[in-house]
Order: structure tokens, then C-alpha cells, then sequence
């Protein structure tokens, strides 16, 4: 048989989309969605953890062949590596303090330190949108840092994509604090084209396999089946 | 002891160092079994004896380097306050009279001590400047004059590692003359000198004593001792076992380990 | 690595040509001199320093250096803050632990010997954390720090930051120093207190330059591994300069070009470094064999 | 919400067996001190033989470690370990393709030892240099006197003689060792903190995993601890009491 | 030279040392001018001469603790092989020949030297077991004979940190003593010990002279030097200022300075 083909995850977990578990085994929709494609598209595939800061030169030195870590696609990023299509794509929201009244526009968030994880799209959009009007952006490692310290009043507002706000509010810390100010407006241009699966430049041919695939078990209703054991909405966006 | 022994009238001249019947224990090892001394001003006693006889030991104790287990010290008439420490040994109960009196007693270690970190004319003034508080121009001025009685001034700005064992020696006395001392306290001054300046260091010592200051040498010299004493104290197994002028010690010594010591030194 | 080179150590006084090792010329530092520093084997050295530069310039990516210089600019300065603030804060700190080991009452002794134990023992980044997350979400729950005039600095990271970082190195450094000051001869310590020094010029004077000057390599080290420590405090959302690489590499999923300017950058902190350590050794010669 | 914050601690997630954590913890914790002991081993030989090349070395070899030193500790590790272990083992297969070789595989245990190693020889090699020059000078010479071998009087005086001043500075590299094993990480491999990480980020139990590992951290030290005094008591027979 | 100006027919015995035209520069400072000496076997030269004249220097380049700026040594009449060092200056050639060479010279150091580390008789033992490769009970037998010898049979498990100035000085002879060294290199010997313990030193001394063993010492104790030495070499700023036996140098000095120097040490 063919050497297997080795997916890289990030070795830190990112619920609810990779974590293992005590006996390590991954799961989360991510995972799902890798066995979803790789049975799709006649691939043997092992899951390879290595931490995120390793794991563009694994690819690159090919120690892995792809990487399904919710990596949005950018422009920037397309002149390193290659993406595969999207695969998701959520919106992005805004929350905040139950104490306080603000909706998520740029005159709303003026004067406010609003959150965000570094070197995500949401920076990028917080900078361009918020920074300007006035707000200050405080960038976090982590979305888990940055709900924190929204909880713990060091900051007044927080950006992030729906999914990973919709978590914290439903966790009981966020319960008791928090709520969604709304989803901000739009711009495809910073806020990218969604997330890809990473690929090395020039290995076209996996790249073909894998959008056949993601196109087959969209249309099979495969994606919407795993989909709904995680998310009550659309995931794969408009 | 030699104000009353020695052959000059010396009774009215004041005390500057008298110990009192004075112990020294290192664990089970009793090193001095109760010494009594005075010494006068002007005073210039040698200590001589075997070697581990404690001669250092005994001077350490003087200035509380090491802490007597039993007895007394006084400097100048002023004993040094003790205390009980709670372990059944003493301590000092005082530490800036401790400090005080130390400040004019110059020590002349064995191994010399010079601080590594300084060169010779930092080592010099040192003690002047941050204990005496004398400017340190002055002391500048001083350290270098004497320096040059020792025939250091060359190398004022070497530092120690880089010189010669009685280039060391001579900067440890330098060091000690500096604080224009009461009392000094020399530990074998001249075990690393040639001849030529141990006669040197004779005449400072000489000098020192006509300016009515005090000293204590340990010596293995019997000839130096003999020439610059006026007192010969002799240890042996941590008792005083004869003392007296050293025509005395060196010409009709009484006790036979004395007689021994004194032959073998001819 | 060219600033390899440039911190590249001078012959040690045990080695230099005899007209250059007079005792006066000891009192100099072992600096190199511009006769001394080009030597045939430094200018071979030099030689390939150079060509590994141009192979990296010419191979590799760097279009996006101008658009990230101020940040970086800006993430250098929040080191060098860091790093020499903490490093002042923790030495203060570190001079009694160390003292105290050698000489301290036992009281005293048992509390410096447990804050380096816990200290040293558990990774800093989990003392960073319980410090910010921990200690710092507490406060907020009190109106009365809210109202006070320390809430906006409290609300800040960098305190939390600074505190951490100091504890760490007072507990490195004082495990150090506390080696230093006891292997200080104990005839200097007694020829010193001979002079009648009080207890505090002994130690002014005379222990502690002693044991600082015997400690400096260590101090040295110790001081490089603090400036590389000080990436932790990104996760506090204090910005330095190696949380600006990271996001350049997240940003353009670049996987070299950007570590390798972060080598250079601390290459250069850390030439300095030495070099400012190796003056103050060689201030005083040591003779050694 | 309770108010008794112990009450809101899961101790099951500490437990041995899955879905506990417990005993994933501990077998990252062996993991460091594997690595941890690989690594400073290789980390003391190449510290000993750096400190003595700097100290009696001739001029090329000084410059060479001066660099050494120099590059290895201000490069952060994280950078030599993805350039040794991934451009490295990319160069390594390119070379071997060109020769006709097929792929070579180097672990990323075997890279991770040998990174720490170097890194620790770069902070060895000073610390032990510093020590040295703390050696009464005396002592060596009269070593050489009896026509000791370079070799023999190492061993034999400046090493157990240097000891006592470089232990500090030794047992200080010792535990930050302990710790730098989390750079393995980056090349997949799980010790103690990434598996801390893992625990939390996959429960949400930051403080609970993150204090755990914090015990078993300071557990190590402990030991480590006993093992130093032991070592030190030894060293400093032969110095005067202070 | 002893051997050419010794009252002794001497010229039929081998050479044990020779120095010839030995320079050694510190810097700018020159502190030996080209000094030629040789040792015949069974010779016991004393180095007298001022403090800093250069005769711990002296000694120590015989054996190359410090590398001669210029000149030759040779040890038993063979040459130690030097090479230009590429610094202007030389270094020895064969290192394993010097090493050689040293184990069977003995040195006994003004500052005593000895390893901390070790307790006396480890001290005592090392050279013999690790360089020499005598065995171990053979060699702990030997170094106790010599620790009675010199009197420290008691303190053989003592560290050296814990003992008096004399006896670390005696444990560093017997240390010498115990390599069974062909010459001996003594720099000031007697320094740190009593009158007592000069005699038993000499005594040790003497008898290493009987056993044809060459002996150099630098001592300041002319008295020793009269009688231990068969002759003695006076150094003054660098160069020999004048050599001969014992009865000539003390008895008829012709040089002012050694004139002065004699005189002073009366
Ligand atoms: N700190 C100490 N601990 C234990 N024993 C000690 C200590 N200091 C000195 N001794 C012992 O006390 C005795 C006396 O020592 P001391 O240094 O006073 O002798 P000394 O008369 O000065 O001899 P020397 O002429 O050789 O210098 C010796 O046997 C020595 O071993
Ligand atoms: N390593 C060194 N660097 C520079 N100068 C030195 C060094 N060693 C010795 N000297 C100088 O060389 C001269 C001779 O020193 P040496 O130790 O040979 O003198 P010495 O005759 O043994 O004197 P003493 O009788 O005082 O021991 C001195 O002026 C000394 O300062
Ligand atoms: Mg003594
Ligand atoms: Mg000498």
C-alpha cells in the first residue's frame, strides 16, 4: 500500500473543532470533516500533531502533506503556501459586558479596548474598522486570554468569529458577563475568503483530489450531517 | 608581664592592650588554655613558639576575629563588652565598640589578605577613607608616602595577584601603617622578606615604637625578635610557658622546652 | 551571523604577546584593539559571516520587512524595557536572597531558600499566568481597587509582566550569587573587618564587589537567558519584539525569513551584552593558571 | 453558581486513567526528564570541553567557541530547533536524493537531546569558565609541577577544585533544562507542558492543569534539590567553614 | 659556576640542572637578564636576593611554569625542546617531555599550593599514584613515613584549609618529597616555621643532599643557606651579581650590593 497520508494538526487543542482527549483521540468537527474528504476522495489519512509553531516547515519539509487547522485564506498566506477551497466560513462577531449598552459599529466600540487574537483576520478587520475610530486593539495569544480577561473587566469588548464567541457565551463564565453586541459588516477583503486546507505550492494534484472531495460531500449532504452534531447554523457561510 | 617584669620604669605608662585569662576552644581541640598579657604603651612584645602553638590564634582573639570562649580583653582600658551567646560560649555584646577599636589596631595577616578586587594604593586607603573618614586626597597622599617607605610605589596600581610574595607582605604593612594604628598586630611580618627588608621593616617597627604605639608580633626571627622587643612572650600547648626581657628569654632561658626551642634556633 | 563575529572574544590576558601584558597594561580591558581583532583566521571568519548574509538576502523573501520595521522597532524597545528593568529589579532582589543563604538568620534563610525553590521549580510562564488570570482577575471584583488611582495600572499587563519576570531572575540570580559570596576568601572578609569595618562597609566594600566580579559570567548568562525569556509576557498581551515575529510568520506563513531576523536582532542584543559584561569582568585582571 | 470555589474544581480530570488526565501528565512528565537528562549530559561535556578551550585554547579555537557561545545562547530555541530539525533534515534529504540515496528520518527525540545539548554547552561553557577563574591559580600550577598532563590535572584538581563555584550556575541550567524540554513540542513530541496545554485547552480547566503541572514541576525540583546538596556537601569538603 | 668555582672537585658529576642565558620579560618589565647556573648532582644552591630580584621567577621557569622569554634549560643534560610561539616569544615543544621532566622535579611553593580538595595525605599521594602510577597502599605507606617525618602524622585526614601556616608548609614538602624527585625546587622553604621546625627541615634537607638529590632554594635565611648550601647565588635586578661557596659569598662579598645585603641580614 501507499505511505499514508499525514495531516497535520495543531497539537493545541481548538475546540470545537480539534482536541484530543485524555487517550488521545482527536475529535471535533474538524477531525470529521478531515474523515469526511479522505474516505471521500480514497485516502488513506493519519492525523499528525505537531505544535503551530512547527507546522508550516513540517509541511514544507514534508514531514506532513496538508494541514486542516482553520487557516483562513489570504492573499498573504497564497504567496507561501497553497490553499485547497474553502471549507468553512463564519461570520464575525462582536461581544461584550451585559453592564453595558454598544453595538458592534465602529461609533459604537469608539473609546473602547476591544480584544482580539493576533495575526487573525479579526485583528486585521479590529485595526482597519475600530483602531481608526478611536477604539484601542489589545491582541491576545489566544481567544480563551482574551474572553478572560473580558470577563475579569480588563476589556470592554471582544471579536471573534461567531463560533468561538457563541462557546464562551454559553460556558458559565460567559453566561454571567457577556452577551453579543452583533456581527460586524462585512469586508471579504480582510475578512478573506474563508478557511482552507493548507497545502504545499505545487502539489496541485492533492490539491485537486481534496476540492473534488470538499465539493462531493457538500453535495452529498455528508458536510450538513456532521455539521449539525456541532453547530446550529450554516458553518459554511455564504 | 612586662610592665612589671621588663627592666624599664614602665608602671606608669597606660595599658593599650591587657587579656585577662583568655581560652580559645575549636571543638574539643582547647588551643589556648588561659593567657594573661598586658602590654603598655610603647610596648613592643614578640610571641614566638612552636608551630600550632597558637600564637595566631591568639592574636585573632585580641581584635574578636575569633570570639574567646572564656576571658577578657581590653584595649586602651576599655574592655571589650561580652556576652553569653546561648550556645555556652561568648559573643561580643557590643559591635561598634567592637568596630571602633578595631579601626586602630593594624593587622598583618600571615597570609597577608590583601583584597583582590583593589590594587595596592585602593588597599592602602581604604580603611582610611571608609572607616577613618579621612579625604581621599589625604589618604592618597599618605598611602603613597608609605608605600614608598616599603618600596612599593612602583607598583601602587598593580594588583595583588600580580606580585611577588614580599612585595604582598610589604603591601599588607603598608596597609596596616595606613590607619595610623594604636596598636598593631603582626602576624610573622617577615617570614617572606629578604634580609634587607626585614631590616627595613626592623626600623619602621622601631619607629612605630618610639611613637609610643604598641606592638604584638608573632615571629619565628628569634633575631629580629631579640633586636626589636622588648618583651619575648613564649607559647607552647596554649599556655605562656616563660616570658620575660629577651636577654632573659634568649640568654638564661629557665624551662627546658625553651631551652630546646632557643638552641635549635642558633 | 555577522554580530557573531563582532562579539567575538578577544585573547584572554593569560595569552597575549608579551609587550602587550606589562602589570599596568593588565589594569586595561581585553577589548580587542583594531591591530588585534584582525587577525588572518578573523578575516576568514568574517569572510563566510559575510557570504551566509548575502545567501540569505538573495534566497529569500523579505518584501515584507518595510511594511512590519516600526513594529519591530517598537517590539525591540518593549524587550530592551523589559529586559533591563527586570534584570535591575531582580538583582536588587537577588543580592539579599543570595546573602541572606550564606549568613541570614534562619528565618530569614528558610524564606530566600523557598522563593528560589518555588521559584526556579515551576516554569514561568504558569508564574505569569497565575499572576495575570490569577491575581489579577481578582482585583476587579473589588470596587475599591476599581475606584482607586492603581486601577488603570492594574488594568494594564506590563506590571504583571515586570513582577514576574523580576521574581524569576532574583530567583536565579540569587542561587548565584549566593554561590559568589560564599566563595569570597574568608581572609579578605576578616582582613576587612581587622580595619574595624562595620558589617555594612565589609559588605559594600569588600563582598560584594568581590563576589559580583567572580559572579559576572554567570551573570552574564543569566541576563541573555532573561532576554530570552521575555517572550512570555506576549501572552499578556504585552507586545515585544518576538511577539511582532510571530505575527509577521502567522500573518504570511513565512516559515524562515522571519525567525531568522529574530536571530539577529537578539544576536545583536546579546553581542552587546557580552560585550558590556566582558568590560566589567576585565575591568579587574584576574591571574589565572 | 456555587459559592464554595472548591466545589467548582473537577479533581476527576486529575484522575490516572482516561478520560482523567492525570496519567497523561505524569508520562509527560518522564518525557521532560528523559530529554531533560540527554540533554544536559551532552550539555555538561560540551560546556566542560568549551570552558577549557576558551581558557587554554589557541586563538582560532577561542574565536570559534566565542561564537558558538555567543550565537546558540542569543538565538532564541525555538529558531534552532526548527532550522536544525527542519531545514536541516531538508537539507540532509536533498543531499541524499542527489546521491541516490532514499529519505533519512532523524527522530524528533534524537534532534530535541541534541539541540538542548548545544544550547546547554553554550551556558555550561560559561559557567564552568567563570568557575575556573575562581580556582586559585596556585592550585593548578602546583599540579603542573608534578608534571601533570593537562588531561590528569582537569580531572584530577581543577575540576573537583572549580566545583564548588560552579554548582550554583550548574543546578540553575539543570532546572531551566527541565523546563526548556517544552521546546519539543514543536517537533510533535509530548512532554509535560504541551500535554498540560492539551488538558486544558481540551477541558477549559486552565487553573487546575496549569497549578498540577506547576506540582510536578516543583516535585522535580525538589528532588533535584536533594541531589545538588548531596553533590555540594561533597564539593566544598575541604572549605573552611565560613 | 658550582661546579667550576666549587672548592670541590665536581667536574666528573653529571649535570642535573642547567640554565643558560635565561631572559624572562613581564611586559615591558624584564625581571631575569640572562641567567646561566648550572646544578651538578648532590649540589644544594641557595638564591638569595632581594624581594622582587626575580627568584621565584627564576625557579619557576626551570620548570616552566612560567615559558622563559629567552634561553635554554636542560634537566639532567637533556635540553627541554623549545619553539618560537608565533607571538615573538616561546613555548616548550613537547609537552609530554616537560611533563616528564616534572614529575621528578620536586617543587615546594612560597604560597604552599596545596589542594584544597584534598585531605594531607591525598595531597601527598596524588603525584605518586596519578602521575607516577606507584601503587596506591605502597604510596600511602611512603606518604605517611613522610608525614612523620615532617611531623603531621596526626593531621593526615585534615583538610589543608584547617591546618597553621607551618603545617601546610610541611605537608607541601612532604608533598614534594614524595615523588622521590631527583632535584628539588624550594621557594622559601622555612618562611612560615619556627626555629624548631627550620632545624628539622634542615635536618630533612641534609639528608637529601647525602641521598645525591640536587636541591635549588630560594630562602631569605642566610643562616640556612650558610649551612645547607654548597653554594649560593646572589640575584639582584635581574642578573647574577655574584655566585661562590657559602665561605666566600658570607665571608669576603666583593659586589657594594651584596655587601649590603649581608650586612643588613646581621
Ligand atoms: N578554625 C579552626 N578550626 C579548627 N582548628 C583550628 C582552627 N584554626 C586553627 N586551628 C588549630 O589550632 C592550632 C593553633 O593554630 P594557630 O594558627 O594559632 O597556630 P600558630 O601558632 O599560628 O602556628 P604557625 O606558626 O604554624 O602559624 C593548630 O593546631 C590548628 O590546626
Ligand atoms: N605574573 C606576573 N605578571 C607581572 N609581573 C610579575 C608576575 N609575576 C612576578 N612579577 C613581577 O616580577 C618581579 C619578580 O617577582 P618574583 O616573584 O620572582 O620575586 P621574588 O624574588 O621571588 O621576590 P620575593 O622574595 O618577594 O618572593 C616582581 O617585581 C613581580 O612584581
Ligand atoms: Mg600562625
Ligand atoms: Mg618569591
Amino acid at each position: 500500500a501507499a505511505e499514508p497520508l499525514k495531516v497535520g494538526f495543531a497539537a493545541e487543542p481548538y475546540p470545537p473543532f480539534a482536541s484530543p482527549d485524555a487517550a488521545g483521540k482527536w475529535e471535533g468537527w474538524e477531525v470529521e470533516f478531515m474523515q469526511a474528504i479522505c474516505a471521500q476522495a480514497k485516502l488513506d489519512c493519519v492525523i499528525t500533531p505537531v505544535a503551530w509553531d512547527g507546522i508550516i516547515p513540517a509541511l514544507t519539509s514534508k514531514k506532513i502533506d496538508m494541514i486542516v487547522g482553520s487557516m483562513s485564506i489570504t492573499p498573504e498566506r497564497l504567496k507561501t503556501i497553497d490553499f485547497s477551497d474553502k471549507y468553512y466560513n463564519t461570520p464575525t462577531g462582536v461581544i461584550g459586558p451585559k453592564s453595558e449598552k454598544f453595538d458592534a459599529t465602529p461609533a459604537g466600540l469608539k473609546g473602547k479596548t476591544i480584544g482580539v487574537q493576533v495575526a487573525t483576520i479579526h485583528q486585521d478587520y479590529a485595526n482597519k474598522y475600530f483602531g481608526s475610530a478611536g477604539a484601542t486593539v489589545k491582541e491576545y495569544q489566544t481567544q480563551d486570554e482574551a474572553n478572560n480577561d473580558l470577563a475579569a473587566g480588563r476589556l470592554d469588548a471582544v471579536q471573534a468569529d461567531a463560533i468561538a464567541l457563541d462557546a464562551f457565551l454559553k460556558s458559565d463564565q460567559g453566561k454571567q458577563c457577556c452577551e453579543l453586541k452583533g456581527n460586524v459588516k462585512d469586508d471579504p477583503e480582510v475578512l478573506g475568503a474563508g478557511v482552507g486546507v493548507g497545502l504545499r505550492k505545487g502539489d496541485t494534484e492533492l490539491k485537486d483530489k481534496v476540492n473534488a472531495a470538499i465539493k462531493a460531500i457538500r453535495a452529498n449532504g455528508t458536510y450538513d450531517t456532521f455539521s449539525k452534531k456541532y453547530f446550529d447554523f450554516d458553518i459554511y457561510g455564504g | 608581664m612586662p610592665g612589671i617584669e621588663g627592666a624599664a620604669p614602665m608602671t606608669e605608662r597606660a595599658e593599650a592592650i591587657a587579656v585577662t585569662n583568655l581560652h580559645k576552644r575549636f571543638g574539643a581541640l582547647e588551643v589556648l588554655k588561659g593567657i594573661s598579657l598586658t602590654a603598655y604603651e610603647g610596648d613592643v612584645i614578640a610571641i614566638i613558639g612552636g608551630s600550632g602553638s597558637g600564637k595566631s590564634t591568639f592574636l585573632r582573639c585580641i581584635n574578636m576575629l575569633e570570639v574567646p570562649s572564656e576571658g577578657s580583653v581590653a584595649i586602651r582600658g576599655e574592655p571589650i563588652a561580652m556576652k553569653q551567646d546561648g550556645l555556652g560560649g561568648l559573643a561580643p555584646s557590643d559591635r561598634r565598640q567592637v568596630q571602633r577599636l578595631r579601626s586602630r589596631l593594624g593587622m598583618v595577616f600571615q597570609s597577608f589578605n590583601l583584597w583582590q578586587h583593589m590594587t595596592i594604593i585602593q588597599n592602602v586607603i581604604e580603611a582610611p577613607v571608609h572607616v577613618l573618614g579621612v579625604s581621599k586626597a589625604e589618604a592618597v597622599a599618605r598611602g603613597e608616602a608609605l608605600l614608598r617607605r616599603v618600596g612599593l610605589f612602583e607598583k601602587r596600581d598593580a594588583y595583588p595577584a600580580f606580585l611577588s610574595g614580599g612585595q604582598q607582605q610589604r603591601a599588607a604593612i603598608a596597609r596596616a601603617l595606613a590607619i595610623q594604628p594604636h596598636a598593631m598586630l603582626f602576624d610573622e611580618p617577615t617570614s617572606a622578606l629578604d634580609p634587607e627588608l626585614v631590616g627595613e621593616v626592623l626600623g619602621v617597627i622601631g619607629d612605630l615604637a618610639k611613637e609610643k604605639r604598641t606592638m604584638l608580633l608573632v615571629t619565628h626571627e628569634m633575631k629580629f625578635a631579640r633586636n626589636v622587643a622588648n618583651h619575648i612572650v613564649f607559647l607552647a600547648h596554649g599556655v605562656i610557658e616563660e616570658q620575660g626581657p629577651p636577654e632573659q628569654i634568649f640568654g638564661a632561658p629557665k624551662s627546658e622546652r625553651l631551652k630546646k626551642f632557643i638552641h635549635s634556633s642558633h | 551571523m555577522s554580530a557573531g563575529e563582532k562579539a567575538a572574544e578577544p585573547d584572554s590576558l593569560v595569552e597575549l604577546p608579551p609587550e602587550e601584558s606589562t602589570v599596568e597594561a593588565t589594569a586595561l580591558t581585553r577589548l580587542p584593539s583594531g591591530r588585534g581583532f584582525l587577525k588572518p583566521h578573523r578575516v576568514v571568519l568574517m569572510a563566510i559571516a559575510a557570504s551566509i548574509v548575502f545567501c540569505a538576502v538573495w534566497f529569500l523573501r523579505w518584501d515584507w520587512l518595510p511594511d512590519y520595521a516600526g513594529r519591530l522597532a517598537h517590539g525591540v524597545g518593549v524587550t530592551l524595557l523589559m529586559l533591563f528593568g527586570t534584570c535591575l529589579l531582580g538583582f536588587v532582589l537577588a543580592v539579599p536572597i543570595g546573602l541572606v543563604q550564606v549568613t541570614g538568620p534562619w528565618p530569614l534563610k528558610l524564606l530566600a531558600k523557598g522563593f528560589c525553590t518555588i521559584i526556579r521549580g515551576t516554569p514561568l510562564l504558569l508564574q505569569l499566568w497565575l499572576l495575570y488570570y490569577g491575581l489579577g482577575s481578582l482585583f476587579p471584583q473589588f470596587p475599591a481597587i476599581r475606584q482607586s488611582f492603581l486601577w488603570p495600572v492594574l488594568r494594564e499587563a506590563w506590571p504583571y509582566g515586570v513582577a514576574a519576570l523580576t521574581m524569576s531572575f532574583a530567583a536565579y540570580e540569587g542561587e548565584v550569587m549566593r554561590g559568589a559570596f560564599a566563595g569570597v576568601p574568608k581572609g579578605e572578609l576578616e582582613a576587612a573587618r581587622a580595619y574595624g569595618m562595620s558589617r555594612w562597609k565589609v559588605f559594600r566594600r569588600i563582598w560584594l564587589p568581590r563576589a559580583v566580579h567572580r559572579a559576572l559570567p554567570t551573570l552574564n548568562g543569566e541576563t541573555v537567558l532573561q532576554l530570552k525569556s521575555t517572550p512570555l509576557v506576549a501572552t499578556i498581551t504585552v507586545i515585544d519584539v518576538y511577539a511582532v515575529v510571530s505575527k509577521i510568520r502567522q500573518v504570511t506563513y513565512l516559515t524562515y525569513e522571519p525567525l531568522l531576523l529574530l536571530a539577529l536582532i537578539y544576536l545583536c542584543l546579546t553581542a552587546l551584552l557580552v560585550l558590556a559584561f566582558r568590560y566589567f569582568e576585565n575591568k579587574i585582571p584576574t591571574r589565572s593558571a | 453558581m456555587a459559592a464554595d470555589p472548591a466545589s467548582m474544581i473537577d479533581w476527576g480530570l486529575l484522575a490516572l486513567d482516561p478520560p482523567g488526565w492525570g496519567g497523561v501528565l505524569l508520562a509527560g512528565l518522564m518525557s521532560s526528564i528523559k530529554i531533560a537528562i540527554g540533554g544536559y549530559s551532552l550539555g555538561l561535556v560540551l560546556g566542560t570541553g568549551g570552558a577549557f578551550g576558551k581558557l587554554y585554547g589557541g586563538p582560532v579555537t577561542k574565536d570559534l567557541l566565542e561564537i558558538y557561545t555567543t550565537v546558540v545562547r542569543a538565538v532564541p530555541e525555538l529558531v534552532l530547533i526548527l532550522l536544525l530539525y527542519y531545514a536541516g533534515t531538508d537539507l540532509l534529504n536533498r543531499l541524499a536524493a542527489s546521491l541516490g540515496y532514499g529519505t533519512v528520518d532523524i527522530s524528533g527525540l534524537a534532534a530535541g537531546i541534541f539541540v538542548i545539548g548545544v544550547v546547554q554547552g553554550a551556558y555550561a561553557t560559561e559557567v564552568m569558565r567563570g568557575a575556573i577563574l575562581a580556582v586559585p591559580p596556585g592550585q593548578i600550577e602546583a599540579a603542573r609541577a608534578f608534571g601533570m598532563s593537562p588531561l590528569l590535572a582537569l580531572r584530577r584538581v581543577t575540576l573537583p577544585a572549580m566545583l564548588p563555584h560552579a554548582l550554583p550556575g550548574l543546578s540553575n541550567l539543570w532546572l531551566i533544562t527541565t523546563k526548556d524540554t517544552a521546546l519539543l513540542a514543536v517537533v510533535g513530541f509530548s512532554e509535560l507542558t504541551l500535554v498540560t496545554r492539551q488538558a486544558a485547552g481540551s477541558t477549559k480547566a486552565y487553573m487546575l492543569f496549569f497549578c498540577a503541572a506547576g506540582v510536578l514541576y516543583l516535585a522535580l525540583t525538589l528532588v533535584s534539590n536533594l541531589v545538588i546538596r548531596l553533590i555540594e556537601a561533597r564539593a566544598r569538603r575541604g572549605w573552611a567553614a565560613r
